[in-house]
């Protein structure tokens, strides 16, 4: 019998890991548990996790990768959803005001967005995209980050007139006085759930996890999701 | 799998290997006999690309090239060159990050080669020229040989810098490396492998053919 | 005419050896350097060459000047028209031995003159082997014919000769000879055989740690001021042999052996490696029979 | 900027680079010298971890000695080495992936010595050890000096390998690469920099002194 | 006491030339091979060293077999207790001159002999420098030097002289032969120069592309039979000149320069470079003055 370590080590999407650095500092006073945050794609994540890392919590950037950890049988439980992601349109580009009305002019050249393929904020972006009546034209001047971080970049610094990334980046401490956002209606993309897993190859004890999920439910770390722009799910 | 981006990939590696060499004889020439002091400081330099991660070589080459940044205004401006989210900024920042590749085993082939054949096609009236394409550069071609092998590998490898400075744009600027690392990534094995191999295969078939012929033409003449 | 006054301090880890030299040569003239191993032979033909730099000095050759340190003038060696053997041959691995020759034409060249070479320098069937499969010799001849396909005006020569058998050296002595007429060359021939040297010189120039010792022609520097009409002659014994009670002596002279019959009383001084010295009185040279 | 990431880096780097050396020399020998008549696939088997994607690698490393899989229980189970998420996992991982660029440079660089060198030192009775190491090792030296640079610097900036196998575990296997890689992707440039900074300084002193050393030595004996 | 027979085809792009050699020699002698350039020669000495390996035949040294296809034996380069002067010398360019001659050394070997050899091949200044700074002749005194180190059983020369002047030349003959007795060596040379060959072998081998053509002692191959008292010399004319109306000849014989009178009816049969046999009748032993 192993003695159960005290610290937890969460495996975090990259995109989670500006809000979560908060959040654990928060549960790290509160309860002098350390914890590990390990931040990489969720897809990287995904894989190790699949072949045996020794994490002991995931969060994701959306649900389907928790999702085939669940069903293959690596998890203790099924996924929650912690948080709803929300984008906003973005620029650093002086005299750029940001609006999809103006993605159509010859001002914007390069539209950053995430991979559709491999990162859940870039599926909204498109759907965004594609709702609007010009989507054809605006084809041609799509870029694509491998994850939202280097949309970041990408708008950040200006190699892209504008960029459609989360809400949670515009609003980090890093970046929350740099360029002009506006928010996108949500109705114009599937709600981006993130979820939050709780694994079984883990030398966490089951205690130390639980503890971990109900500071996520709590007031406190609710109000640190809001600050950073994530929508707070339903409660079931 | 989709062809765009094999296509792309070979087109990249055939063109970075191609202006590397070009860039990179003179040059290793050139270090091979300069008795120029700052000589191992400008050898270390070619290599300093090489010990920052590809992305943060690529993200350093974003900001450096951005339309915001005077550098990248004036390149668009003067000569229409336009480095990020293009082909030729692919080319460009993979020259770059593979440059020592090329550079360093040609002039470790130059400095090995006896000073005498220098001389001796230099007082046949040869240029330095001529002296360099038919007396120099076929004696070092194993080196050359060495440093077309792991600048074309590389190239067809890398994706850090070229996600980076490229913007992963179908047909532009998606090349296989991008195509098979977000495969890996959307978890989507069967794909990944599938284009995992056919540039494996592909690569194998290049690189074997260049290394028979090199080998067979030694082998003939050599021993 | 090529003249030149040259002067260069060596560079060696352990202290310096500084090189003097100067000298004329006049068209259609051959002029040897001979000197100990080290001396600096092979220096100055680099000198020459434009491949080492002097310090200070000139080299002029037909009114045009080459090299002078005082006007900054150092034509370089492709400027030069020289042909050059180097000690190590410096042939091209990659290349065959008719591709060497050939590189060696000049544009337009007509390329005649490499079969001419194939055939007089018998390479006949060497030409199509690359030169790591040749031996030392046939390596050097390669170097030799390529040399001469320029048609330089300068011929400069290291030891051209070394690693070629009696026979073919006395070939190509008279070859160099030959071509250095036809061409009306200026040649210059660094050679460690005495022989060799006074046989090919019309000029002679002996140096010793970089400094000229004697200067001039070979008759000037090696001729006993004194009349010596007696020949003395040194005979090495190669073996001794008694046949039918009769002893002798084999002995070498000049790449030749004789067998001579020795007096028997005095046979005990004789053994074998030793030297016999003959002095040939008053050469009557009416003996001579051409 | 914290201290862990940067020595990981460097005993990472040295490490690879020694084992790089002490499996390439031999290998780089026989290569250059055998008439085996697969040498050529050899050689391009060698080259062949370049084309694909360092995170595409990594996968393919983590799948094969992931404890899931025969080949990696059978390692953990029977030596006790693990080579997921472990530094000797890293250790692996960076030596194949940059095998090429040290067995290529010392293979030509064997080629290109005269045979008379080895054959001269046989007949002095030494072995082919000692003669590989007294009179062949030091005659290639601008090839070794080739081969060093490239598989050092490699190493310290590739992260594509290493995160995947390694898993970014603080002190563990979170090199410097991936933490410039963690600090861009979290938009804290400032400390991107300082870590970008740093690791090519203490590079540069490194890679500059080797050249020094090594451009001494040839300046002082070899003209 | 050794004893080969030795067979290998050589192969070459164009055509192949097979070496068919047999030889012995006993301990303390000396063997010469001799043959044009081409003709196979360092390829004998490589299969000696067993840097060749023969396609038939063996090598047997004192009762040792070292190589033998029927029985396959074939002992390593490193077995064999061989010196080797190379034709290209093969010094080590990462070695000062004193740490070649060191790397030569065996295990346990006193390096007192190290000293012993730069003193006597005259190395003295040159210990400390590095191969590529040495010249040609010097080089090869460097690769003599470090074949000797080892005392060796049999020592193998590819024309380890022919790089240096005639005096060095000389004086590195005298110094074989001195270490080749002194150390009762078996030493097989490669030598171009005839007197060279003579003077130093107790036993020679003609070889002609790649066939034995003479075998035996230097007398039994070159001696004529026939008894010739008479020596026939040709002298080589330098130089004319005439003194208060005599007129001379500066003749060349055996790398000596002689002035002698030329009767002036026959003036007009001499040039410059022509050559005057002159035959010296009946030569009376007795003369002999050494
Ligand atoms: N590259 C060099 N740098 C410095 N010194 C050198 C160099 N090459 C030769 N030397 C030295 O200069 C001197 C003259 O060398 P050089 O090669 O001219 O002699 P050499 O007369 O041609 O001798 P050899 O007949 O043996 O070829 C020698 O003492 C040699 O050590
Ligand atoms: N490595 C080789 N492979 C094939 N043939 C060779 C090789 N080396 C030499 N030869 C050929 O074998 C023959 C004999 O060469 P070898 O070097 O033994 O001649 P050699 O008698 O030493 O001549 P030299 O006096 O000119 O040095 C030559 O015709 C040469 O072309
Ligand atoms: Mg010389
Ligand atoms: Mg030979």
């Amino acid at each position: 019998q192993r003695t159960p370590k005290v610290t937890l080590t969460i495996a975090a999407a990259a995109n989670v890991q500006y809000a979560l650095s908060e959040l654990v500092q928060q549960f790290e006073q509160q309860t002098k548990i350390k914890c590990n945050i390990i931040s990489s794609s969720s897809g990287k994540l995904t894989a190790q996790i699949n072949e045996g890392a020794a994490y002991d919590i995931f969060f994701s950037a959306d649900m389907k990768y928790p999702e085939f950890i669940f069903s293959e049988g690596l998890a203790d439980q099924k996924p929650t959803v912690y948080a709803l992601g929300s984008l906003v349109l973005w620029s650093t580009k002086e005299g750029i005001e940001p609006s999809l009305s103006l993605l159509g002019s010859d001002q914007i050249k390069h539209i950053a967005l995430a991979n559709p393929m491999t990162a859940p904020y870039g599926k909204a972006a498109e759907q965004i995209l594609q709702s609007l009546i010009n989507y054809e034209e605006l084809k041609g001047k799509l870029v694509y980050g491998e994850s939202i971080a280097q949309v970041n970049q990408f708008v950040n610094s200006g190699a892209a007139e504008i960029g459609i990334t989360a809400k949670s980046v515009v609003l980090s401490p890093q970046l929350k006085n740099i360029g002009k956002w506006i928010s996108i209606d949500d109705n114009l993309y599937d709600s981006i759930e993130q979820g939050m897993i709780s694994l079984k190859n883990s030398t966490a004890s089951d205690e130390l996890k639980l503890q971990f999920f109900d500071f996520m439910g709590s007031e406190k770390a609710k109000a640190i999701l809001s600050d950073y722009g994530y929508k707070l799910p339903k409660s079931e | 799998m989709e062809w765009g981006p094999i296509i792309l990939t070979f087109r990249l590696a055939f063109l970075t290997t191609l202006i590397l060499m070009l860039i990179s004889i003179p040059l290793a020439y050139w270090l091979s006999r300069t008795k120029f002091k700052l000589k191992p400081i400008l050898e270390t330099l070619i290599s300093m690309p090489l010990v920052l991660p590809p992305t943060v070589i690529g993200f350093y080459l974003l900001v450096a090239f951005s339309p915001n940044n005077s550098l990248g205004t004036f390149l668009r401006e003067s000569i229409g060159l336009q480095l990020v989210f293009s082909f030729s900024g692919l080319v460009f920042a993979s020259v770059i990050y593979s440059l020592p590749f090329m550079v360093h085993p040609i002039q470790a082939g130059f400095a090995n080669l006896p000073a005498s054949l220098t001389e001796s096609a230099y007082v046949m009236g040869k240029s330095q020229w001529t002296t360099l394409r038919k007396v120099l550069l076929p004696n070092i071609r194993s080196s050359l040989l060495t440093g077309i092998v792991l600048s074309f590998a590389h190239t067809i490898g890398e994706f850090g810098v070229v996600l980076m400075i490229g913007g992963n744009i179908p047909n532009k600027t998606r090349v296989a490396s991008i195509a098979v690392y977000d495969e890996v990534e959307a978890l989507n094995y069967a794909a990944a492998n599938q284009y995992s191999l056919f540039l494996f295969i592909v690569s194998f078939a290049i690189l074997l053919a260049v290394y028979f012929i090199n080998g067979n033409v030694l082998n003939k003449f050599w021993k | 005419m090529i003249s030149f006054d040259l002067y260069k301090k060596l560079k060696s880890p352990d202290g310096h050896i500084s090189l003097e030299i100067k000298g004329n040569l006049e068209q259609g003239k051959l002029m040897s350097i001979y000197g100990p191993s080290g001396a600096g032979k092979t220096s100055v033909l680099r000198m020459l060459a434009g491949l080492l730099k002097a310090d200070k000095g000139y080299i002029k050759v037909n009114g045009e000047i080459w090299f002078d340190t005082e006007n900054e003038i150092n034509l370089s060696p492709q400027n030069r028209r020289i042909g050059f053997v180097f000690q190590d041959y410096a042939l091209f691995p990659n290349m065959t031995v008719l591709q060497n020759l050939e590189f060696a034409l000049e544009k337009n060249q007509n390329n005649k003159i490499v079969n001419e070479m194939v055939e007089v320098i018998e390479l006949g069937e060497l030409i199509h082997k690359h030169p790591k499969m040749l031996s030392g010799g046939q390596q050097q001849r390669v170097a030799l014919a390529r040399a001469l396909i320029r048609k330089p005006s300068l011929l400069l020569l290291d030891e051209p000769l070394s690693a070629l058998d009696h026979e073919m050296r006395i070939k190509m002595q008279d070859y160099i000879l030959k071509v250095h007429n036809n061409f009306n060359l200026h040649t210059i021939l660094v050679s460690h055989q005495f022989s060799e040297v006074i046989k090919m010189s019309d000029q002679l120039i002996m140096i010793n740690e970089g400094k000229v010792s004697k200067q001039g022609n070979a008759s000037s520097i090696f001729i006993p001021k004194e009349l010596a009409s007696d020949l003395q002659l040194d005979l090495r014994i190669v073996e001794l042999m008694s046949i039918e009670g009769v002893k002798y002596a084999v002995v070498l002279l000049e790449n030749q052996l004789y067998k001579i019959k020795i007096d028997p009383e005095s046979q005990n001084k004789y053994v074998k490696g030793g030297l016999i010295r003959i002095a040939v009185k008053d050469i009557s040279i009416k003996d001579n029979q051409i």
